[in-house]
């Protein structure tokens, strides 16, 4: 890459994709346009790779004077999503090759590829919230990609939560930006809210704002429902890149190194909460696509826990960003690789089967943190700045973990073709397997500064992975006895949220209803009633005498009045 | 010479009103090219003022009309952001005006009504004072009346009716206003605020009464609103450009021409009135757009959207401090673009595919999908969904109000964008993935020269304001434009 | 050689000839328009004041014929009117018109008449010669009335003549108390005794009915809405302007000195009442030559309500110059107008004149700009007079007068919007019958002469207080302090 | 002092004069006798005018003048007046006639 | 003597003008107006305006008296009986009230003016430069002849607004016709009308002539002109002429556009309506036959009335 400037490279990085994205509005070209999606995301990857940290690039026309940097934590997650888009483009190139949709899917993926990469680059609140705006809104022609009612039921919830989301960051960087003293650099907007007097509303607008998309509990309702919904490429990069947008969001602007006691521990309570309940609700579903996205609520629950730890113990950023980014980077491609698995489970060949679900479990028992796997190394990792009781609690999800990922392997079709999947789909897959289950090994130094040591304390590791060999156990055993597992609707609190909704709804419609036919009596005035009495009065002053008199009285008044 | 600028800039859509009443129906074409003619010329000589204008030159033309009583026509900066705006618009909306009535009957009225229509609101932006902005302000309201009752059906009339009651008495109130406050300080010129102090607070609190009373009408304030959606009844050409540019903007440029220009941002705080007309912007934003979600018509959900977006400038005026001002006169701007956008759109389908209502939307998307895609953005872009204008517009009025210490205005502005989004996104719901209703074949948009026409220049206007969003910080870019207006000192 | 003289006695040069010629009214026409055009060019030229005395006989014996600011706007004023007016009524009384043969051969004697009259009674400073011209103008515009409804015309001129005999007795005393009856000796002379007060009282009372003020109006409207379009065009427009001329020489030059604040007020009052119940009565009106003809009961009322402003600050003089002659001519173009409107429409009611906009474009317009004028919207003569008042009403604190003129204009706005809505309306585009070009020619040219009026405040302005009498206010805007206690006390 | 009170005496009657014809202005309802009214009222106000002009010897000529224009004045509008009475009593008269034609048949 | 002789004459001034005005009988009221217009001109006569005495007797008496028997014959003829509705006691008190007052309030400004004869003396040093006696006629012909012009066209003016309203088919024909058509009384009037009209054109050209002099005038003299006419259309002995005879036309501008050429002659001199020096007499005499002649053919049509349909022109003397 020598010869190209590092900080060209970056810019290519977003504007590449929306350069794509133009090409797929042609009519002729759209449609082919989806086999182009692998090569979208090259220009990020060469950037998270080859352009030094520290890089940085204005973009002094755009938006409001913005730019966009790079730095390690950002590589990670550029690198990481990069790989995954990369990988996902290439099975949806096959995936979607002959879809009667390709050119809008093509479209839409390139949008939401160029948000991405522009939330991980931006070095401003404008061209962070573009970004992550792009990522939110673009992606709900993903989520409705095959137009069944239930996607567009899903889309409906995704979109309405998205624009809040959208609203909940608009007024919190308004307001950051404001505190900055007007500047809309994230990192002033960062240090500001690490100062003194800063409103916590704003944390919790961005808590808010960035916990939608990233999932967080109670906020998550969503996700269930519109993560399976996609096509299984978008599935992928939606529960594997996207929701990295929110927690990347929050690592950007969440002001570290400064204690906020209730903030942090609230954050704290919502994300562990998440990480729990979300894998148990993920356990109690049928749609193998559903169980996946039940646990990346769960495992960005997980995340978004330790930031709240974090928070509530003032610790320093350098101490938490490049951990978290080394588990987001695990978790994002491993998620993917899973769900690209679950597409591939109906077309994977039958006699090769076992080979398959061979990987699907080491996928799995890698995210569930199974010693000496790259998720152990980040699970690890993580329980640094988790503190005690995080850490234990880590330790002990790995029980409810297992568990879900657990009901996967059970959940995964078995339709059993007889010929080879396209080897485009199964490139992908297998790339992407063996990116998840090396890739934290392969960056854990440069992001980390120590080389791994999986192996290290390996006894003791064992003994602590217990909840996770319990979990084995149980699934084990409850296969075994053929018991079933308890059925809970998609999207948990979706549907009473709905029901309600509705109801609202029926009586606003009714309310407005009336309002509109008031509306229309009102502002349609009718023409005032007829006077019966002006001929009379015009009579009245027509008549001469009258007229005499008046010219009397008028004459005598000024008179008077002169007098 | 450079005197007589300002009034070349009158004299050119007059020169065109006049032609297009001349021409007869049998001549369309001419008048079809002449109105376009004329809209190019005065497109490059805007360019032309805007470049002198950059270079810190001002263009003056003064005339006593009555003793006392000068008519100022001055073109300066913030004079040509408005210029520009309805230039560059009439320019579009003539075009799509040509397409959407093809060989219609009446249209030497209409056009020429047009054209006088644009002098006026022209006439509004270069005013130099506030008599010369009235006389502007009211010839806009006549010139727009034949184009409200163009159709001449009942529903036409009576919308004409109720236009013209509320305008002319805002007008009468805003009249009396400026000789009030004129008789009590001298004349009002539209450059540095008169001395107020010699008068005593409750008159003043009294005329910006009057004075924002007056030009609330125009502005749609509420509860002066009420004509504005009953105005849809006009074609839409007419609602495009009346929405967009002509008169609810006459009616916010002219409160931000009192706030700024004849009281003084300063004075309008110290007389504790900023903060009630914030409020009441406030309202009119959110009443408009709650408004907006009740309806099914689509023209007035825009109509009603309206209301609540020229609030948006209204809300900025009135908070002191130049951010918010960056914000009220940059949204001037991009509401422009954008709501004429929108209003073309609903023309299109109404005119093509007979769609007037929320609920006929249907499939539009596939239909007429290069319009649904304008109409998309548009749509986006009043909802504030970045990186379309209406974004930039909302961060500066927020930042505004966190300036000016009202951080209860980031309320108001994301309550109006969830609203807005509660009212816009139903529609490209209906639009791009519900299947057509009826059995309209899908619109051949970009073949045939009357489709294009039509189609077109909603594009080119949904293009910009994605431009003016995206390229916010572009020299000449309305943003850029606007901030230059104001580090210049102007409406501090 | 002198104007004065000859633009009163051109026209009974061309009655004398009308009388003889029988067939050649249109050659003669068009010599006495180039005549009098010429006569009044010449009579703009003249220093205001220039004045002398027919025949060389002197005060206070002879009669001084007087060019002040007041006649040198109304003669030039008269002869537009006049000379528009005869373009259109050449069509409408020609030998080959449809109107009976006695009207065509008695109008053209008739209207030199009242032209004559009309230019005498401005020119002149004798209050005697003022009843004779009073009585030209009657006998001419009853007799005018007359062609339209013999009754109407009966109630006119007895009113009329009643409303002579007391002005004469007003004359009287004021002859045998001073020993003269001519206004410029009167201005050095008079006193405010009983004798005095009661003649100017009697002699405002007799011209009021003449000028057709509230509540001495009653004669008007049935005359004017009866009466053929030209012949409404020249009451409407000349002859109600004669009583209110010679009402302004005696309460502001003549007898000055009698006029106390009191008794102008009286005036203001009544005026005040005259706007609002004529506008009332317009509004009511089904038929719409009675709706223009109660507008003139209206407007009127705007030429007394300025009275007690006359005095004090600001350009009321200027204004109220300018009014009367506004109306003047925007008064004789709507009736013209609707004229043409009414012979092109199924009846004479309002609502007979659907379509007509696009039927009759140019009438239809020259409606519209008259009304705007009349309505004194911007830009437009009756704006430029409605704005100096106000202007000066609130500049002497008098919020009452002008709200009521502000509440005057709105009214207007309501009555005659009606009937171009009516215009605008329906579908059908109704077959008219072909009209003489200078039929449409003459109504639009006036109205157009209205607007452009607006155009040309300041000069006129400053002609219509080059002669003006001293009682006058003199233009130095007062201190400022002054004014603002003047509306504070107001305000308390 | 006679001619003063002569003066005086025909000025007073011209006065009460003017008020009688407004008098029967006001009260009487026919347009040929209001005319005749104005008519007295008119004959009054020429009355005051010469009544205030005689001098010690002779009354003044200017008023005398004035007089007479006014009364050719007052028969030239009298005519007039006169002739529409006529003429509108004639449209009634026809229209009469046509309401009883038009009953008959 | 003469101060009681007075009283009494305004008294009955005042006697007849109450008769005129409130008895029921319209007849009875013109017959008491047109006593009343005697009374009146005795009245200036006793004020020694002798002119205005002939004016009104002429004219405020004369003319305008056979104008309202006239107008009440014809309007008899129509089934007008000329009847008042009664108006209500009340009404007629407070109007009464109403005019009393008026007639204080005048009476009081009457009082506080002394008469005198204001302008006479300044009149008087004028009157020679004109070379005529009359001050009246200086005033009317002279100091105030633009006053004099408009007046003639006022009555010009009145001539074609009764014109104007002729019935349709009336235009351009005759006026209804005067004429008495008992053939009694028609040899007898007819007799008596025939010399009756050429005396009146000796007799106005005296009044003409003297007029300069001493009291009289064109307007006295035009009016005897006018009766005369009037006498002898009553009597058949001449027919009113059409409206649009020319000759007619001539007759009644000619003195109207006499006094406009010679005015507009003084132009020529420096100013409109001036004389030239040492024509003064001349022109004003010229002007005053040729006002005579117009003012008497034009009383005459006023008094006749409109032109009507032919077939009316019988009827109109029924």
């Amino acid at each position: 890459m020598i010869g190209i400037e590092p900080a060209l490279l970056l810019s290519a990085a977003a504007f590449w994709p929306l350069a794509l994205a133009m090409l797929c509005v042609l009519p002729k070209l759209g449609p082919r346009m989806i086999t182009a999606l692998p090569l979208a995301p090259l220009p990020a990857l060469a950037a998270a790779i080859y352009a030094p940290s520290g890089t940085e690039f204005g973009l002094p026309w755009l938006l409001l004077d913005g730019g966009i940097r790079l730095d390690d934590t950002r590589a990670v997650f550029l690198g990481g999503a990069a790989i995954l888009w990369t990988l996902a483009g290439l099975y949806a190139a096959r995936y979607l090759q002959n879809d009667q949709r390709a050119a809008g899917f093509a479209l839409f993926w390139n949008l939401v590829l160029a948000g991405n990469v522009g939330v991980f680059i931006a070095a401003d609140a404008a061209t962070f919230y573009v970004s992550f705006a792009l990522v939110s809104l673009m992606a709900y022609p993903l989520v409705i990609h095959d137009r069944k009612p239930a996607s567009l039921r899903a889309g409906a919830v995704y979109i309405v939560l998205a624009v809040i989301g959208e609203v909940a960051l608009f007024a919190a960087f308004l307001m950051g930006s404001a505190a900055a003293g007007g500047s809309i650099l994230i990192a002033d907007i960062r240090d500001t809210l690490a100062g003194p007097g800063t409103d916590p509303l704003i944390l919790w607008l961005l808590i808010a704002g960035l916990g939608i998309k990233a999932g967080l509990m109670p906020l998550h309702i969503w996700l269930p429902v519109a993560h399976p919904a996609a096509p299984v490429p978008a599935s992928a990069v939606l529960s594997g890149a996207i929701v990295k947008a929110g927690i990347f969001g929050l690592l950007a602007f969440l002001p570290w190194g400064t204690t906020w006691p209730i903030s942090g521990t609230t954050l704290a309570l919502m994300g562990f909460a998440g990480l729990f309940i979300a894998a148990l609700l993920g356990a109690a579903q049928s749609n193998p696509k559903t169980v996946l996205a039940y646990s990346t609520v769960s495992q960005m629950g997980l995340i978004m826990g330790v930031c709240g730890v974090a928070l509530a113990t003032g610790l320093p950023a350098a101490a938490l960003l490049p951990i978290l980014a080394l588990y987001a980077l695990h978790h994002g491609l491993t998620k993917g690789a899973l769900f690209l698995g679950v597409g591939m489970a109906s077309v994977w060949l039958r006699n090769s089967r076992p080979f398959f679900l061979l990987l699907m479990g080491a996928l799995a028992l890698s995210l569930a943190g199974l010693p000496l796997t790259a998720g152990a190394l980040a699970k690890a990792a993580v329980k640094g700045p988790a503190g005690e009781i995080g850490a234990a609690l880590i330790g002990f999800s790995a029980l409810t973990s297992g568990l879900v990922l657990a009901r996967l392997m059970f959940t995964l079709p078995s339709a059993t073709p007889d010929k080879n999947p396209p080897p485009a789909m199964m490139f992908a897959f297998l790339a992407l397997v063996i990116a998840a289950l090396s890739a934290p090994f392969v960056v854990y130094g440069q992001i980390l500064g120590t080389d791994p040591d999986p192996t290290a304390d390996l006894a003791k590791k064992i003994v602590e992975a217990w909840p996770l060999g319990l979990a084995v156990i149980l699934a084990a055993a409850a296969a075994a006895v053929g018991m079933q597992a308890p059925r809970m609707p998609e999207g948990d609190l979706l549907e009473p949220l709905r029901r309600t909704a509705l109801l609202a709804m029926a009586a606003f419609h009714a309310m407005s209803d009336t309002k509109a036919s008031s509306d229309i009596s009102t502002e349609t005035d009718d023409a005032p009633p007829a006077l019966t009495n002006i001929e009379r009065i015009q009579a009245a002053f027509a008549d001469r005498a009258a007229t005499a008199v008046a010219f009397a009285l008028i004459s005598g008044g000024l008179f008077f009045a002169l007098i | 010479m450079t005197a007589f600028l300002p009034l070349a800039l009158l004299t050119l859509p007059l020169v065109a009103a006049l032609i297009s009443f001349a021409l007869p129906d049998t001549r369309a074409a001419w008048r079809d090219a002449t109105n376009i003619i004329f809209a190019l010329v005065k497109l490059v000589l805007v360019g032309f003022l805007l470049l002198q204008a950059q270079g810190g030159v001002d263009f003056e033309w003064r005339y006593e009309f009555l003793p006392g009583h000068d008519f100022v026509l001055r073109v300066d900066a913030i004079a040509l952001l408005f210029v520009t705006l309805s230039t560059f618009l009439w320019l579009i909306a003539t075009i799509y005006a040509i397409a959407y009535f093809e060989r219609g009957p009446n249209l030497a009225r209409f056009f020429g009504f047009f054209n006088l229509c644009v002098l006026s609101a022209t006439g509004v932006a270069i005013s130099g004072t506030a008599i010369t902005f009235f006389s502007f302000y009211e010839l806009l309201t006549l010139a727009t009346w034949p184009l409200v009752v163009h159709k001449g059906d009942e529903k036409s009339l009576t919308a004409g009716r109720v236009y013209l009651t509320y305008t002319l008495a805002g007008s009468a109130a805003f009249l009396a206003g400026i000789l009030w406050l004129k008789a009590l300080v001298g004349p009002l010129e539209f450059a540095a605020p008169p001395d107020l102090s010699p008068v005593p607070t409750l008159t003043l609190i009294l005329i910006f009464v009057l004075l924002i009373g007056g030009l609330g009408v125009k502005a749609a304030l509420l509860p002066f609103h009420g004509w504005l959606p009953q105005a849809m009844a006009a074609p839409a050409p007419v609602s495009a450009l009346l929405h967009a540019v002509a008169v609810v903007k006459a009616g916010a440029y002219g409160i931000l021409r009192v706030v700024h220009d004849i009281y003084g941002a300063g004075t309008v705080a110290d007389l504790g009135l900023g903060l009630p007309l914030a409020f009441l912007a406030s309202a009119t934003i959110l009443y408009g757009s709650l408004r907006a979600v009740m309806q099914n018509d689509i023209k007035k959900r825009l109509a009603y959207s309206t209301v609540s977006q020229v609030s948006y400038i209204v809300l900025g005026a009135s908070l002191a401090g130049p951010i918010a001002a960056v914000g009220a006169l940059v949204h001037l701007v991009h509401q422009g673009i954008m709501k004429i956008t929108l209003f073309m759109c609903a023309g299109a389908l109404a005119n093509r595919l007979h769609i007037k209502a929320v609920t006929e939307l249907d499939g539009a998307g596939r239909l007429m999908p290069v319009t649904m895609a304008s109409f998309t953005i548009g749509a986006l872009g009043m909802i504030g969904v970045p990186p379309v204008a209406g974004f930039i517009s909302k961060w500066y009025l927020g930042s505004g109000g966190l300036e000016a210490g009202d951080a209860w205005v980031i309320a108001v502005l994301a309550g109006s964008s969830l609203l807005n989004s509660a009212y816009f996104l139903p529609l490209l719901y209906r639009a791009w993935l519900l299947p057509p209703q009826g059995d309209h074949a899908p619109v051949a948009e970009l073949t045939g020269g009357w489709n294009r026409m039509l189609v077109l220049p909603a594009a080119v206007t949904a293009l910009a304001s994605l431009g003016a969003g995206l390229f916010a910080s572009f020299p000449f870019s309305p943003l850029e434009w606007v901030s230059l207006i104001v580090d210049a000192g102007y409406l501090r | 050689m002198s104007p004065l003289d000859l633009l009163v006695v051109a026209p009974l040069v061309f009655m004398v000839l009308s009388l003889l010629a029988g067939g050649w009214q249109r050659s003669l026409l068009a010599l006495a328009i180039a005549t009098m055009a010429a006569l009044s060019v010449w009579l703009m030229t003249l220093d205001p004041g220039t004045a002398h005395v027919v025949g060389g006989w002197e005060l206070p014996l002879g009669v001084l014929l007087r060019a002040d600011g007041l006649a040198q706007m109304l003669v030039p004023a008269v002869t537009l009117t006049a000379g528009l007016t005869g373009l259109y009524a050449l069509h409408q009384f020609a030998p080959e018109s449809h109107a009976s043969n006695a009207q065509t051969a008695a109008f053209w004697p008739l209207y030199y008449l009242m032209w004559s009259a009309a230019n005498a009674a401005f020119l002149t400073t004798d209050l005697f010669n003022l009843y004779v011209t009073l009585e030209m103008a009657s006998i001419a515009a009853v007799a005018m009335a007359a062609m339209g409804s013999v009754r109407a015309a009966l109630r006119y001129l007895l009113i009329a003549l009643l409303g002579s005999i007391f002005y004469l007795l007003g004359v009287a005393l004021i002859l045998s108390r001073y020993g003269t009856v001519d206004v410029t000796l009167l201005a050095g002379m008079a006193e405010a005794d009983f004798a005095t007060a009661l003649a100017l009282a009697l002699m405002t009372g007799g011209l009021l009915v003449k000028a057709a003020l509230f509540p001495l109006h009653g004669w008007l409207p049935p005359a004017h809405a009866a009466a053929p379009a030209p012949a409404s065009a020249l009451l409407s427009g000349l002859v109600v302007k004669i009583g209110f001329v010679i009402t302004v020489r005696l309460w502001f030059e003549g007898l000055a000195a009698a006029a106390t604040p009191a008794g102008l007020h009286v005036l203001g009052g009544i005026g005040a009442l005259a706007i609002l119940f004529g506008s009332l009565q317009a509004i009511r009106q089904e038929s719409l030559k009675a709706l223009v003809a109660y507008s003139t009961v209206a407007q009127i009322g705007y030429l007394f309500l300025a009275f007690p402003l006359i005095a004090g600050a600001g350009h009321a003089w200027a204004g109220l110059s300018f009014h009367a002659v506004a109306h003047m001519i925007a008064k004789a173009a709507m009736f013209l107008a609707a004229g043409l409107m009414l012979k092109a429409a199924a009846g004479p009611r309002i609502a007979d004149l659907a379509g007509l906009a696009r039927a009759m474009p140019l009438t239809v317009t020259a409606f519209g700009l008259a009304a705007v004028s009349l309505m004194g919207l911007p830009p437009s003569g009756g704006f430029s007079a409605k704005f100096l008042l106000v202007d000066a009403a609130l500049r002497q604190g008098q919020a009452i007068h002008a709200a009521v003129m502000l509440i005057g204009g709105l009214l207007a706005a309501v009555y005659l919007f009606r009937p171009l809505a009516v215009a605008f309306s329906g579908s059908e585009t109704p077959v008219v019958p072909p009209k003489a070009p200078s039929m449409v020619a003459a109504p639009l040219a006036l109205a157009l002469a209205a607007l452009l009026l607006g155009f040309a405040g300041g000069p006129l302005a400053d002609l219509a207080t080059g002669g003006a009498p001293a009682t006058v206010a003199p233009e130095p805007l007062p201190a400022l302090e002054d004014t603002v206690e003047t509306a504070s006390e107001d305000e308390q | 002092m006679e001619a003063l009170a002569t003066g005086h005496l025909f000025a007073l009657t011209g006065a009460v004069l003017v008020g009688l014809g407004l008098f029967g202005f006001i009260t009487l309802r026919h347009a040929l006798r209001q005319l005749l009214a104005v008519n007295v009222s008119g004959a009054g106000v020429f009355l005051m005018l010469g009544g205030l002009g005689r001098g010690a010897a002779t009354t003044d000529p200017f008023p005398q003048a004035l007089v007479i224009t006014g009364i050719v004045v007052a028969v030239a509008l009298t005519a007039f007046g006169a002739a529409l009475i006529l003429r509108q009593a004639e449209e009634d008269h026809a229209a009469k006639e046509d309401d009883e034609r038009g009953g008959k048949t | 003597m003469s101060l009681v002789f007075d009283l009494v004459l305004c008294l009955m001034i005042l006697g007849t003008a109450a008769a005129s005005l409130l008895m029921r009988s319209a007849l009875g009221g013109i017959v008491f107006f047109i006593a009343f217009g005697n009374l009146l001109g005795i009245a200036w006569l006793s004020l020694g305006a002798v002119n205005v005495a002939l004016a009104e007797i002429a004219i405020g008496a004369g003319v305008t008296g056979i104008l309202l028997i006239l107008a009440h014959a014809r309007l008899s003829a129509m089934g007008d009986p000329v009847e008042c509705e009664p108006t209500s006691p009340w009404m007629r008190a407070a109007v009464a009230v109403i005019c009393g007052g008026l007639i204080v309030l005048l009476s009081v400004a009457v009082l506080s003016i002394s008469p005198t004869d204001r302008m006479g003396a300044q009149i008087a040093t004028l009157m020679p430069a004109l070379g005529i006696e009359n001050p009246v006629t200086g005033v009317l012909l002279a100091f105030r002849a633009y006053d004099t012009l408009l007046e003639t066209f006022v009555l010009l003016g009145a001539l074609v607004a009764v014109w104007a309203i002729a019935p349709p088919g009336g235009w351009p024909q005759r006026p209804a016709s005067l004429a008495i058509a008992t053939p009694v009384s028609l040899t007898v009037i007819g007799t008596f009308s025939r010399v009756l009209l050429p005396a009146s054109l000796v007799m106005a050209a005296y009044l003409v002539w003297t007029g300069s002099d001493l009291p009289g005038g064109a307007f006295q003299g035009g009016t005897v002109l006018a009766g005369g006419i009037l006498v002898a259309a009553l009597g058949g002995a001449i027919a009113l002429p059409r409206a649009d005879d020319m000759r007619l036309r001539s007759v009644l501008v000619l003195g109207p556009a006499m006094f406009l050429g010679i005015g507009l002659g003084g132009i020529a001199l420096g100013r409109f309506l001036s004389y030239p020096v040492g024509l003064e007499k001349a022109l004003i005499v010229a002007i005053e036959y040729a006002l005579a002649l117009s003012i008497g053919a034009t009383l005459a049509l006023l008094v006749a009335g409109k032109p009507v349909p032919p077939a009316a022109v019988q009827e109109g003397g029924d």
